[in-house]
């Protein structure tokens, strides 16, 4: 682009504008497999190094290499995580959806864009800055082959230069990005300045956007909820892992490998203190996780959607056998050939009553990757505990992208192996039955092969308190009743809710996992565009604890949030609320496989109570490609 | 005065070694397999507190809890058997697991985890109790049900078996036999090598259900399992707890030393045939099939191959019982992960 | 049993008990695999053949022959064909559970039993009539291999003579049991004469249970619910089947087989207008079944509850990707290695949220015979008019156990293919897009293979309106909300609710499937025992039809009778309904695995209603086996 | 004046056997195997409206999107083509069926149904791009692995490989080839012969994946297949359409008759290699992998032996359109039924 041409460009864009400093997203379009996500990484790490609360996405086609993908960053000086609905700075370098990427845009937006691409001439309300990568990534990298990879490296240089990112916190990100690999690191860092020497040159700054140091981030971590979960799962002391690859799940066991290798194995002998197999299928790892927690491990899987469907007569035969299992769900957009990667809430009633029969399980909701982490750990004590499957709902938000957090805490609780029984509790007890409940919480006392103690045969329903085969109505029936019994057991144990109560708050809000982040930022919304107050309830498992009808009674309409468009949370709560509770409970729902957002909340919710909602932004970002097949 | 009781080595009595009342029909062949498992182990003196009993569903799939009766038993859901049996040996890799699957439990909705079990040659003691029928739910073929073979109801099999022993060659367990619940001597003979084994071994034992498959017309009724069963060879086995020295004509016997220095000795009933080639034995197997007999007795043995759990190579204690410090890493270590993702 | 003793045991019985005609219950206990199952049908179709509404229930072991099994008979003048709790008189003919079958009988009860078995000795307030089985059996079944088969039948006779059914009669419903097997026959009536001869000589009748001649079964069938399913299927037109056997559903597929073999096959060519395939497992079965709805033909499965849950993962494909699939499931007691012999309405729930994400599935409830042949053909039509997974839920009670009916009619309707384009159609639509909704009722058109139009690649729900792949995030969302107005559709197309509702009546009750003889049963007792009046509202599918609300607006309190622990109808109920109608529901539950009786209703009924309600009766059922192994 | 556009014995054009757009990696081996498809289907002249296209979940099964773009096409779930193209062809037996999937769509999750649908001898055209890994899911080990292939990050497989081949041999299909999408003509021949055959083909493409397998270590690199490709004959295929005579000498070449009256001319690369021996086939198949080789080309055939669709003995209509005078028997019938039941 010559001079003069950005001259036309400028008298297009509306110089007017008040600054916005760390309050604004971007949005990187380019295709996978090109190299990109590390140049995004390294975008997204250079603003935590500026101290500046961000996060970032990825919409990734299914598919290896090719398609349009979108990575997102979000900087935001009020520590808003969630997805931005509308973008603010797009960096267009994908030929094939430039031309709707920009037009979906926002007036007033500003775009870096490949020079060939003319995107300059499609509209006259953005601020359009042209970039030659072709022309620049040539001197830099020699090697014509490595080329497609650096070329994204340009990019960042060019944004640090336009909004204000310091060079050297770029490079150190780029440092850690890349670690030994020192000519990778080399050529990156080559890019990086090519770019930020192209925009010093020749890019007069018009849009309104600026990154400013603040310092709210020291110490903080970068991690996606995969890794925070696997390492939550490697200190809870998992000793045997049997998993199938599915996106967006796979990371999850792949950083737990990582992990184990590193840190369980032993020095001296080389061997380890796990097992991990990579089974033939879903049914199998979980029937593994069943044989290994039966046998007295601590023992996981982890899947999506269709592996959790395949799961279900296991899990059935888990719930009444009574054997521990840990199952983390990465939930992705339904059914198979669905959405794969996209993100959904939409296994939780699946998740909630798995199987045929009368079955009903624990759910553990992380929102955060801390609480990856933490409950991973939760997972393994209540899966003990109460002898019987445990699924920890993530999705493909939390799971896959990545998230800054403090970083984790050591735990201080030891683990609970549960009720196993001793020779000195045997002795107590007088005599034993596998399925007694002894202590009328309905959790019985359990052995494992090889322990020295009274063995027993391992059933589904048929038999009686003692272990024994029975067909017998009563024996079945008192059984069933004692799982019920457990059950409700398990709702002083799971995770309490993280409750914030506003003073003369009528409405009352409850999320869960990810929506958290777009609740709470639309809760602000809320106050500050309409004055209206709101009590927020995080809800973190199931079975649901006892304060949920309180928080319910204590406002007049509760909102629950939640991506599915079946508002599947709601009616596990319609369930078992009162009707006076249920006569309260509204819902909001997004479900289009992106990440909830604060305004699309807000925007439901108002139209709700009433209030006037403007037409959606035009904000609506193109993730996604279609058709011609 | 009271005779001293009949103990094995480890100084238990043959009663130890029981399990409930069978509640299959009487004449079952899986009742015959029951009691020669009773048999091997008691004999090869197996602690029973380190055993354990898997299988799926069907008749078969009962059969656990009528042997071992010490011994915990998991009865698991259909066709599943093998998953679970790998979970437990995973978590407790001393533990010694026979698991009972049928031919329908293995055949039809099994054969998936069947051909990853034995790829795995996963140490573990699989049996399937094959009556070429679905036993509990009264009768239909299963999949190793021969052509041509007829139920009851005079309808023919129109499909070929699935040779159950073929597979688990060609997939690469390591010890794989036939055999038939009437003949007593070579069952238990195999039963107590497979004991010794380390390593997968899949016996195939025709298993006639006198129900459903037990007539005229069916290849897998007692008399006609009798009448062709094709033995390859005469199995003795020699615990290695036993010094006993036999003598074969040289050449008459192929002495197959086993994995805890028992030994397994058959004596050669055809000039050529060896249970070390894994091609002759596939072979072997064909040809049989083809003249409508069943080959019996050791079809094929790898005794050398790592088993599964040794390739994890993990820590000699199961791993279901490492205390706290021995699973969860230090305090450097989180610090040293967190420092990484700053 | 000498006469003398026979002596001592009248003065033991009551005989001043009023004569009680036509209203009792006879239970058979033998083992299974004893060819009781003969004695017992004759037995059965005898009290049809003497005018008297008739119903028999077999209770049986998971085992194939040698355990406990109990058959009950129920003879009702008014009509009542659910089971009964209590037991009148029964027929102790197993060692093993004698004792216990005699001794949870209520004071009264008259037994007739084998005599080695010296019941007689262990209460004196019942009618005991001993019979010297093997005695008996010798003479008149000289081969002895055969007299196990032969031996019951002679209770038949007793039961004839003491209980005044008619000999002709029975000998009759021997002929059509045994069909055209002389020698069969020959062997059966002498034993039955037998048994007649020696009660005529050798016990005086001294309780109060007699058969007399009515007229209420002239032309009725006796049938059981699958082979009616079956029946159903034929008339359907089902083309293509492919199954796995599990009970109880397998004699569902085998009785299809045995008609389609008679009747579908071309008399001169013979070749059959049909494919039946037993697959290697359920994931395989409904994988076909899909594979060929999708290819244009009328497909069907049908399983139980373990098969459903392996069916879940392709349950929400044929959901998204919009193929036909008509699957029975005949429900057992959950999970896998539970009580498989033993009745449940236990998926319900589970099979109308079957697989991950967002579906929801059409189910069709039958509650009679009738209603199995006639579903089975509703089933296919809704299949292929909603081009979606139809589930038929029946149970173990309905599929296996023998029922009266009125002969099945005629279908009048022709079938029902749904929106198939055509070469015309397509002219008129203009372009064809395999998932727009052209007619507003979400319902799109279809093309198949082979029919030389329009081709399509069929996936789940990764697609857009013209059926092209498709990860837009608007393109996602219009296709499920597509998917949801069609579920809406087929709420007016479903079968409608049989409602009776009671002038004055406060009180609704809501049963389906097997538990309506239960409850209306129990109707009759609340208003004749209890003065309660009740509505009636029969459920017959979900989605739940318009008038659900109007009928619990109607009442007061309104009582949902399932059998299952969790109340898994009312909970989807609840999942929809407004909270005034939610407030008012109640729930009655009955799940040890026998079918649900009236006494339990009225008595759980009653006592919610603040009735004081007796303790419950004895008459409790010793059936099923227990420990010992 | 245009050029009279080249059409085949159907008169359609080769652009009416295309399909989308792939999306698959550039220089994907699927790509290869797609566009040999195409060209198979075009050369035979098949009708594309005869065609259905079926396939499981992973990149390999993404690709019958990218050809016969007119024929119908159905995406299911992972690891279960099998059943759905089974479905299909009971619906319509007129159907030319073609199923893709990978070595992770088959030989793990879906072994299960691959052993089903071979042993039923389902007339499918059943294709295995096989790459050794999970392409879609980013690169794991499938089941097809080799012993001691390498992923990228120097992970080393300790499993043996599931050889498919030798699988579909046992399991009575009648059909197996192995090819490599590299070897563009005998690709093509087999594809043909594929189309020509009436039973099971079952056919495993060696497929790289460029993206996740292709380097140095890995066993199934497009380096290391062609290195050691190992080729049985060289197939060529002479349509029933074409009035072709290929001279070879004498014992230098085996004509296989297909059902529709086409040859497969294999002309020996080595002396005694006969493909209609089963278990000549599986020691052919056995040796190369001892030798670290792939043995490629038509590796076991049986042309005559019935398949299911003509073993299930239906009309000769499609089920899927017969009217409903066919389907619904007779009020006669009905009434029939119900006298019985009185
Ligand atoms: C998922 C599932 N499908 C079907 C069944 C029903 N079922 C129980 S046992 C059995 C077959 C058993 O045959 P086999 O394994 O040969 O055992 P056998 O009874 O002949 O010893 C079947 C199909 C089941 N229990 N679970
Ligand atoms: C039930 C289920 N489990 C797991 C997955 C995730 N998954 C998608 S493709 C794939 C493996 C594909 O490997 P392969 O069949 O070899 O195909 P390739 O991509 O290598 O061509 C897996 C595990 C899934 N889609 N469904
Ligand atoms: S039905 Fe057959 S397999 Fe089952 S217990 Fe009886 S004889 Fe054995
Ligand atoms: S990832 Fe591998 S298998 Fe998948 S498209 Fe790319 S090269 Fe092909
Ligand atoms: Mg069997
Ligand atoms: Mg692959």
């Amino acid at each position: 682009m010559s001079p003069s041409e950005l001259a036309v460009q400028e008298a297009r864009s509306t110089p007017n504008q008040p600054r916005v400093v760390n309050d604004f997203s971007i949005q990187v379009a380019t295709v996978n497999g090109s190299g990109s996500q590390t140049a995004n990484l390294v975008l997204l790490r250079s603003l935590l190094l500026m101290g500046i609360p961000v996060s970032g996405k990825n919409m990734f086609p299914s598919n290896i290499a090719g398609l349009p993908t979108w990575y997102t960053i979000r900087a935001s000086k009020r520590g808003y995580i969630g997805r931005k609905k509308e973008v603010d700075f797009l960096v267009a370098m994908n030929p094939e959806t430039a031309k709707e990427d920009v037009l979906t845009l926002d007036a007033g937006c500003a775009v870096v864009y490949d020079e060939p691409l003319k995107l300059n001439a499609l509209r006259r309300d953005l601020t359009c800055y042209a970039v030659p990568f072709d022309k620049l990534v040539a001197p830099v990298c020699p090697d014509a082959k490595l080329r497609r990879l650096v070329r994204n490296m340009i990019y960042d240089g060019v944004l640090a230069r336009l909004l204000g990112i310091e060079m050297p916190l770029m490079e150190q990100a780029l440092q850690k990005q890349l670690g030994r690999k020192a000519k990778a690191v080399a050529l990156n860092l080559a890019a990086l300045e090519a770019g930020w020497d192209y925009a010093e040159k020749h890019l007069a700054k018009q849009d309104p956007y600026f990154i400013e140091r603040m310092n709210e981030t020291a110490g903080k971590i970068l991690i996606d909820g995969n890794a925070a979960a696997a390492i939550g799962c490697m200190m809870a002391g998992v000793t045997v892992v049997a998993w199938y690859p599915i996106t967006p799940s796979s990371s999850l066991c792949e950083s737990l490998i990582g992990y184990m290798k590193k840190y369980r194995v032993d020095k001296t002998t080389g061997k380890a203190t796990f097992a991990i197999v990579q089974a033939e299928d879903e049914i199998a790892s979980l029937g593994m996780v069943i044989g290994a927690s039966w046998a007295g491990a601590r023992s996981m899987t982890a899947t999506s959607g269709p592996g959790m469907s395949l799961m279900s007569e296991f899990a059935g035969l888990a719930y009444y056998a009574e054997t521990p299992a840990v199952i983390f769900n990465v939930q992705r957009v339904g059914p198979s050939t669905g959405l794969p990667t996209r993100t959904a809430q939409g296994d939780v009633i699946k998740a909630a009553l798995l199987s045929h029969g009368d079955t009903r399980h624990i759910l553990l909701i992380p929102a955060s990757v801390d609480e990856c982490y933490t409950m991973a750990m939760d997972a393994f004590d209540l899966a003990e505990r109460f002898q019987t499957p445990v699924f920890v709902l993530m999705d493909l938000d939390l799971g896959m992208n990545t998230w800054t957090s403090d970083p984790f805490a050591y735990p201080t609780r030891p683990i609970d192996r549960g009720k196993r029984l001793t020779a000195e509790k045997l002795k107590a007890l007088g005599e034993w039955g596998r399925y007694k409940d002894v202590d009328g919480d309905g959790i019985p006392y359990r052995t494992i092969p090889g322990d020295g103690l009274p063995a027993y045969f391992t059933r589904g329903s048929g038999h009686n308190a003692k272990g024994q085969y029975s067909e017998r109505p009563d024996d079945y029936v008192d059984n069933v009743d004692r799982l019920a019994r457990k059950f409700e057991t398990a709702r002083a144990h799971v995770p309490a809710p993280i409750v914030e109560r506003a003073a003369k708050a009528k409405i009352g809000i409850i999320a869960y996992g990810t929506s958290h982040y777009a609740a709470g930022e639309s809760r602000d919304q809320l106050r500050e565009e309409a004055g209206v107050e709101t009590s927020y309830y995080r809800l973190r498992a199931y079975p649901f604890t006892a304060d949920l009808p309180a928080f319910i009674d204590a406002h007049e309409r509760v909102y629950v949030v939640e991506q599915n468009r079946d508002a599947q949370m709601l009616e596990l709560m319609k369930m078992e609320l009162a009707p006076e509770q249920v006569a309260k409970l509204r819902s909001v729902l997004h479900y289009s496989g992106l990440p909830i957002d604060a305004r699309s909340i807000s925007d439901d919710l108002l139209s709700q109570e009433g209030f006037e909602v403007a037409k959606p932004t035009t904000g609506r970002i193109s993730a996604g490609s279609a058709g011609g097949e | 005065m009271a005779t001293p009781a009949k103990v094995n080595r480890i100084g238990l009595e043959p009663q130890v070694y029981k399990g409930g009342k069978t509640t299959l029909c009487a004449g079952c062949g899986h009742n015959a397999i029951s009691e020669r498992i009773i048999e091997a182990f008691y004999e090869m003196g197996v602690d029973p507190q380190r055993v354990v009993k898997l299988s799926g569903i069907g008749c078969s799939s009962k059969s656990p809890a009528y042997f071992l009766g010490g011994s915990h038993g998991f009865n698991a859901v259909h066709g599943r058997m093998p998953s679970v049996g790998t979970g437990a040996l995973l978590a407790n890799k001393h533990l010694l697991a026979i698991g009972i699957s049928g031919d329908g439990d293995t055949g039809a909705i099994g054969i998936g985890q069947f051909v990853h079990l034995m790829r795995r040659n996963l140490p573990i003691i699989y049996i399937i109790e094959d009556n070429g029928c679905y036993g509990l739910t009264k009768g239909q073929f299963s999949p190793t049900a021969d052509l041509g073979s007829k139920l009851k109801t005079g309808v023919v099999n129109d499909l070929p078996p699935i040779d159950t022993c073929a597979l688990a060659i060609e997939l690469g367990a390591t010890f794989v036999a036939r055999s038939f619940s009437g003949d007593k001597k070579q069952l238990l003979a195999l039963l107590k090598a497979a004991i010794a084994h380390r390593g997968t071994v899949m016996l195939d034992v025709i298993s006639p259900c006198v129900t459903f498959n037990d007539h005229e017309g069916s290849t897998k009724s007692y008399a006609y399992v009798k009448d062709h069963d094709d033995p390859l060879e005469e199995v003795s086995f020699i615990p290695f707890f036993e010094d006993i020295n036999v003598d074969y004509l040289p050449g008459s016997a192929q002495e197959v030393a086993m994995h805890d220095g028992s030994k397994l000795m058959l004596k050669k009933l055809e000039e050529d045939y060896d249970p070390t080639d894994r091609i002759g034995a596939l072979r072997r197997l064909h040809e049989a099939a083809r003249r409508g007999e069943f080959a019996t007795g050791l079809i094929y043995i790898e005794p050398d191959r790592d088993d599964f759990l040794t390739l994890l190579n993990v820590v000699d204690e199961p791993l279901a019982t490492l205390p706290l410090e021995r699973v969860r890493p230090g305090k450097e270590a989180l610090e040293e992960i967190m420092e990484g993702l700053r």
